[in-house]
């Protein structure tokens, strides 16, 4: 399988964990990326902010290059198959293709400004996607189960999607945007015990850090001390946007609330990486600000699992509902 | 204005009395508008449909065709909207050898429920219609289905 | 054709069609253009369908001795039949009428006035083409068996039932569950009055269980329904009760020795038990129980029969299978009710994820003092009883993604909640709501009483519940995150308990039944009435109507009162002893017939009959439903419709094409 | 003279109706039923000077000067829970960066948002430079530019980024290979602007 890959700026440098780690945990696969030639920056939530030609014309030229590559990828219900680790990459990308495609006024006006460049864009011939969905759905669980070779066994993990993998859901849904739960069975499947976290979809704030320092730092506390009111050792993310906020700043953050929280945030690809035996090194690891080895030494070492806090059912407890589904 | 109008064209649209008929009546009193080139007739039900009323309106200067029916599994009669089907497909293969464009016949299903999804549909096939031209098919027709609009164009001038 | 003598009438419909078609402009160039076909007058009147309008149409008749009539005006769904009468009234054949409808198909879709002016002149010279190919034709009389049907087993169906029984005529009730009673059974108090649900319900059960003029068909459920208005033939199906219903006292000893417990999701709302033998509640009409035979044990495992060493009569027979009734008919009330909106379709709000969230209905089964709690309101541990109560409205209710309408009752029942906490436990109790809704008689004054107990009111959508906590005062409870749209501020309330007034929705089966029935459902899955003010009872085919929940959401009393309006028409109909039905029927030229057998697959009422003797084809009228199907597939034209023969619809085509008009005539002065 | 058909569509748009014109695909603003899911649900609501709810009452008011001043829109965090929680599926977060973008254009931003739009062309700036984008080599820039007594606080952090290997200096940057065509397709496009 071959998938378009748009890396954006991100995984150039900040989130080069992410970067390394997604190369190493993917050569097992058969799942090729072939990264868009020259791809420029997606505009992340502030181009759009600014001028609203310029915003879509910026990520145009990304589809545009991507459309002329695609011809040898991946093609599924009709649309070749690009994958962008980045939650906000996905996002901008996908919400491009849409809403050109949704508002010919605004197809018109892009392509009067990408014509300069000489280039020309017409949407519908891609789905963009995020590497998660990708790992999941095309690689898929029982694939990725048969190259485990050291379990996660007893490391408590929270895992943390963010905002824009599910919502709102432009292209390529893959997930619940209130509940979503494909990391959690990504991580089952990897044998990590994984924590039900409420606010797993919930906002790390994403540039607010930038804007109002005390408002940002607020969600990032929420987040990480509702992990660690559940437990957690570790805060798996898949955006190296979330990433960088709870990891970063969670030190901050404790500054400002008094507390001493220190949970590692790794990526999804890290902890696959490990459970697949592959050198820590070649996973990026270290290069996180809370400090990752005192959780990740308890991978391997046998830790009973903890008893199930649930009490003995009394005579009077009324049952609960049945779930359709359980997650 | 010049003589080179938009084309009106003239389409005859066949409804079902219990679905189609029903959701044209719907889109009248919720007041949805449409364009005017559709004239509809009532069938009891779109089985009814005999290809010779597809063939005489084209060869009566109909422009297109619609018919409409209950959707699938839906039909009053159980199952005669699938007969109907097979018939349009045929008619469709029959109209390509007979050299006019398939697209001019388009089939709708729209439930009684649905006077948004006809109206829509019915705009969308006007448009369609308009953009294949006029049919003049055959020549030789004495009839002339495009009178009714011709007489409306004085008035549209002076709008 | 020039001995015919056609009328041309156009309405003005107030403005509603004047307003849009120059009708005058019209009605002239019917008669003039027209004039070669038959057309000797073309009248415009304002309201054709008013007393003036039809004695317009007869005088002409009359004095112009008018041998057909066009009547340009709204639906032949709405004026059909008075054009006809007007025609009878007058000596003329009233199929000799035809309607043209240029209000719903012109006026009130179109705005341009010149097209739409023209838009009405090519359907009117369809019309007249149409016309003069239709035949006087005699309604088919048939009689109105006096026996009638009624589906569901609630409030809205049990009162229909009594209404047509106590009126002397005899009914079939049929209930999917094991005893009928329906939601209404499930409540503890109903609004606003707080009367008990079961007091004024167990009654009317009982007399519907008793009563001599009604069959209860209970655990059963219609599987096919075959003929017409007056004669309609219904399958149903019996489902095996297990029990045999002759020899069962009711005692419930069965139940009582049954040792398998399941969860019980219909009359429990899964908030309870019951057994695998079970009757769903102690007043069940009627009192004999069903064996659930996915979960009994003696069927999964082949081991136990308790029920049956215990059973005091030898009622219970393993070995009864499901049985087919088939059941003549002349009408049918359809009251199937409503489903209650899936919560967990909403994750933000918790349900099921969330211990101490719980839907309208579980509530409703908590506070009924025969329910699993006894009438405690308590936290899902089953003793601890809350002290802060959060009441969510509009629970997939009004919302886009799930149900778009206002589903009607929950502010009522939110508001009788609020009230039934603050009564039984002196809660703290806040409810959200986006509009407070309460329109009926007395419901108002419900909401300012239960705003005197001190219910706090916050309007805003509810948009998440948490147990993720991390403000003072937070810890252990459960936060309602919500904009209180008064003051414009986002406020997190915690409470112990948190209940959701979940929308009614369509049942779940919905379609399969409108199709079993002959019915339309509209988008949302209520079934559609045949007029929404004047006829909210009767549907588009013609013997069947609705009653209650089926077709949208009400409270009680509107239910109960839909299930007596039923009634009323079906008792209205069984007195009349026969229908005049539309003589629209098919028939074979046995002439022409070529016995090419080509129709004879075609007919799914089995109405079509080939003699092999004589290798032609027949059609039995009594079958033919008029689909008129066959007369399309004959490729020898030997099959003909009436009311829709090819004639009237080549003709059709022909008028609406204008080629019919006299070339010389074709522009209107 | 009465009104005709011409003369009505010749009346000036009302604030809500620019707002809406200005917001690709559907806006769906004028079917709010101010249910507040929006402001119940936003993470950084309980710091926003109106509710995004009470945002959308004061466009359809007319209320400009009101609306571009606050602080709502430049809080917002792009999560996208409010627009999948909308009953009325209406593209909340996309109407408020059509505010933002109108709070720019009309230089209406008080004194204490003003971080958030030079963020944003700060951010822009750099990628109109290189073509790409590096998130925390930008905030140092910023916070040098705008906050020099803030530098303190974030300096030890960019220090620690570039020890851990996750971020470049300014001067070793690259552009892109089409940077120069880059440019040209922004500059027209920043020239065309928006769709009215």
């Amino acid at each position: 399988m071959k998938f378009g890959y748009y890396p954006g700026c991100s995984l150039e440098k900040n989130a080069i964990a992410y970067k390394q780690s997604t190369m190493a945990v993917i050569k097992p696969f058969e799942v090729e990326l072939d990264e868009i030639d020259d791809w420029n920056c997606c505009g992340a939530t502030e181009y759009i902010a600014i001028n609203l030609v310029g915003a879509y014309s910026l990520v145009a030229r990304n589809l545009a290059l991507a459309a002329q590559q695609s011809a040898t990828w991946e093609k599924q219900n009709g649309k070749f198959q690009m994958v962008a680790p980045c939650s906000a990459c996905y996002l901008n990308l996908g919400k491009a293709e849409t809403y050109l495609e949704e508002t010919p006024k605004l197809m018109e006006v892009v392509n009067v400004a990408l014509a300069e460049g000489n280039m020309h864009y017409t949407p519908g011939s891609l789905q963009v996607r995020h590497l998660l969905d990708i790992v999941v759905n095309d690689i898929g669980y029982e694939n990725i189960a048969a190259k485990v070779t050291k379990p996660l066994k007893g490391l408590r993990i929270a895992p943390y999607y963010g905002c824009l993998i599910v919502r709102p859901g432009f292209q390529a849904v893959f997930d619940d945007p209130e509940y979503p739960t494909s990391l959690d069975k990504l991580m089952k499947t990897l044998g990590a015990t994984v924590v039900d976290f409420p606010l797993k979809a919930s906002c790390c704030g994403g540039h607010m850090t930038q804007i109002s320092r005390t408002v940002a730092l607020e969600m990032i506390y929420r987040l990480v001390r509702n992990a660690a009111d559940y437990n957690a050792d570790v805060i798996v993310t898949l955006c190296p946007m979330c990433q960088l906020n709870l990891d970063a700043y969670q030190g901050d953050a404790n500054k400002q609330f008094g507390t001493d929280l220190k949970i590692p945030v790794l990526y999804f690809t890290q902890l696959m990486g490990l459970a697949f035996g592959i050198p820590p090194e070649q996973l990026g690891l270290g290069k996180e600000f809370v400090d990752a080895r005192p959780a990740l030494s308890k991978i391997g070492v046998d830790i009973p699992e903890e008893p199930p806090k649930k009490k003995r059912p009394s005579k009077e407890e009324l049952p609960m509902p049945r779930m359709t589904q359980e997650g | 204005m010049s003589e080179q109008e938009t084309f009106e064209p003239v389409i005859i649209g066949f409804t079902c009395n219990w679905c189609s008929y029903r959701a044209a009546d719907m889109a009248g009193t919720a007041r949805i508008k449409y364009p005017p080139n559709v004239r509809l007739i009532r069938l009891m039900c779109s089985g009814r449909l005999d290809p010779t009323f597809v063939l005489k309106a084209f060869s009566g200067g109909a422009d297109g065709v619609l018919i409409t029916g209950c959707h699938p599994g839906e039909c009053h009669y159980i199952e005669q909207n699938y007969k109907m089907l097979r018939r349009y497909l045929l008619l469709k293969r029959v109209l390509g050898g007979m050299g006019i464009e398939p697209d001019r016949l388009k089939l709708v299903w729209a439930s009684a429920a649905e006077g948004v999804r006809l109206a829509n549909e019915i705009t969308k096939l006007v448009e369609e219609i308009r953009a294949l031209g006029p049919l003049n098919w055959p020549q030789w027709q004495m009839g002339n289905g495009h009178h009714a609009m011709e007489v409306s164009q004085p008035e549209e001038v002076t709008a | 054709m020039t001995e015919e003598k056609i009328g041309v009438y156009v309405c003005h419909c107030g403005t509603n069609i004047a307003g849009t078609v120059d009708v005058e402009n019209v009605a002239k160039w019917a008669e003039t253009a027209l004039a070669h076909r038959g057309v000797v007058i073309g009248r415009d009147y304002k309201f054709m369908c008013s007393s003036l309008g039809q004695e317009l149409v007869e005088q002409d008749i009359k004095e112009l001795g008018l041998t057909r009539v066009v009547v340009a005006a709204c639906s032949p769904h709405l004026h059909e039949k008075t054009f006809r009468t007007a025609c009878k009234n007058a000596g003329l054949n009233p199929y000799m009428c035809e309607l043209v409808s240029i209000r719903e198909q012109v006026s009130w879709v179109h705005t341009d006035r010149a097209a739409a002016t023209a838009k009405s002149k090519a359907m009117i010279s369809g019309g007249v083409e149409r016309v003069l190919h239709h035949e006087p034709l005699e309604p088919l009389r048939v009689p109105i068996s006096p026996h009638t049907l009624v589906v569901g087993g609630g409030i809205a169906g049990i009162q229909a039932a009594l209404e047509i029984a106590d009126a002397g005529c005899h009914v079939y009730l049929v209930e999917r569950e094991p005893s009928i009673g329906g939601h209404m059974a499930q409540f503890d108090k109903t609004f606003p009055t707080l009367d008990c649900s079961a007091c004024i319900l167990t009654p009317r059960m009982v007399e519907a269980g008793t009563h001599p003029n009604i069959t209860l068909l209970t655990w059963a459920e219609v599987t096919r329904v075959d003929g017409y208005v007056g004669s309609f033939t219904v399958t149903v199906r019996q489902k095996a009760r297990k029990v045999l219903t002759d020899l069962c006292t009711g005692c419930g000893i069965c139940v009582e020795k049954c040792p398998k417990k399941v969860i019980d999701e219909v009359f429990e709302a899964g908030l309870g038990y019951r057994k695998a033998v079970y009757t769903p509640f102690p007043q069940a009409v009627p009192k004999y129980p069903v064996m659930d035979v996915e979960n009994c044990t003696y069927f999964q495992k082949g081991t136990c029969r308790a029920c049956e060493k215990f059973c005091p009569t030898g009622a219970i027979d393993f070995t009864q299978e499901d049985e087919y009734i088939t059941i003549e008919v002349g009408n049918i009330i359809l009251a199937t009710g409503y489903d209650l909106f899936d919560a967990r379709r909403i994750p933000q709000y918790g349900y099921g994820r969330l211990a101490n969230v719980f839907t309208s209905l579980e509530f409703e089964r908590m506070t009924n003092a025969a329910g699993p709690t006894d009438g405690n309101i308590v936290l899902r541990d089953g003793v601890t009883v809350p002290e802060v109560v959060g009441i969510v409205h509009c629970v997939g209710s009004r919302d886009l993604r799930y149900n778009n309408y206002c589903s009607s009752i929950c502010c009522m029942q939110s508001l009788k909640f609020a009230h039934l906490v603050h009564e039984r436990t002196g809660a703290i109790v806040y409810n959200f709501y986006i509009d407070m809704r309460t329109t009926a008689k007395a419901y108002d004054e419900f909401y300012q009483r239960v705003m005197e107990e001190g219910t706090h009111f916050i309007r805003g959508k509810v948009a998440e519940i948490t147990d993720a906590t991390y403000k003072p005062g937070e810890k252990g409870k459960l936060i309602i995150q919500v904009e209180d749209t008064l003051i414009g501020k986002q406020r997190r309330i915690p409470v112990d308990m948190v209940i959701l007034s979940s929308a009614l929705e369509p049942r779940a089966d919905h379609k399969q039944t409108a199709h079993l029935f002959g019915l339309a459902c509209s988008s949302d899955g209520w079934m559609i009435e045949r007029h929404p003010k004047l006829d909210p009872v009767a549907t588009v085919t013609e013997g069947i109507f609705i009653a209650g929940c089926v077709q949208g959401p009400k409270d009680i009393p509107a239910s109960v009162a839909q299930g007596a309006a039923a009634a009323a028409r079906v008792i209205g109909k069984i007195q009349q002893g026969e229908i005049s039905l539309e003589p629209i029927k098919a028939s074979v030229d046995q002439e022409k017939c070529s016995g090419c057998r080509i129709c004879n697959n075609l007919c799914p009422f089995n109405a079509i009959l080939f003699h092999e003797d004589r290798m032609v084809t027949e059609i039995n009228p009594a079958l033919c439903q008029g689909c008129g199907t066959c007369v399309a597939a004959c490729p020898a034209g030997a099959i003909s419709g009436t009311g829709f023969s090819n004639e009237q619809i080549l003709g059709q085509i022909e008028g609406l094409l204008m080629l019919n008009v006299n070339p010389l005539q074709r522009v209107p002065a | 003279m009465t009104a005709t058909a011409d003369t009505v569509q010749k009346k000036p748009l009302t604030f809500e109706e620019e707002v809406i014109a200005a917001t690709p695909s559907e806006a769906r603003l004028k079917i709010c039923i101010q249910c507040g899911s929006c402001g119940g649900s936003c993470p950084s609501g309980a710091d926003m000077d109106h509710s995004p709810r009470t945002i959308f009452a004061m466009v359809k008011a007319g209320m400009r000067d009101e609306v571009l001043k606050s602080n709502t829109q430049w809080y917002c965090v792009s999560c996208y829970y409010c627009m999948v929680r909308c009953p009325q599926e209406i593209h909340i977060t996309d109407i408020m960066y059509t505010l933002k973008r109108m709070a720019i254009q009309a230089g209406k931003y008080d004194a204490h948002v003003r971080d958030a739009p030079e963020f944003s062309e700060t951010f822009i700036d750099y990628v109109k430079k290189y073509g790409r984008s590096f998130e925390l080599g930008l905030a140092s820039r910023y916070h040098l530019a705008h906050h020099p007594l803030d530098m303190p606080k974030m300096a030890p952090m960019g220090l620690g980024m570039w020890r851990k290997g996750r971020m470049d200096l300014a001067f070793s940057r690259k552009p892109i290979k089409g940077i120069d065509q880059l440019n040209k397709i922004l500059a027209k496009a920043e020239e065309i602007g928006g769709l009215t």
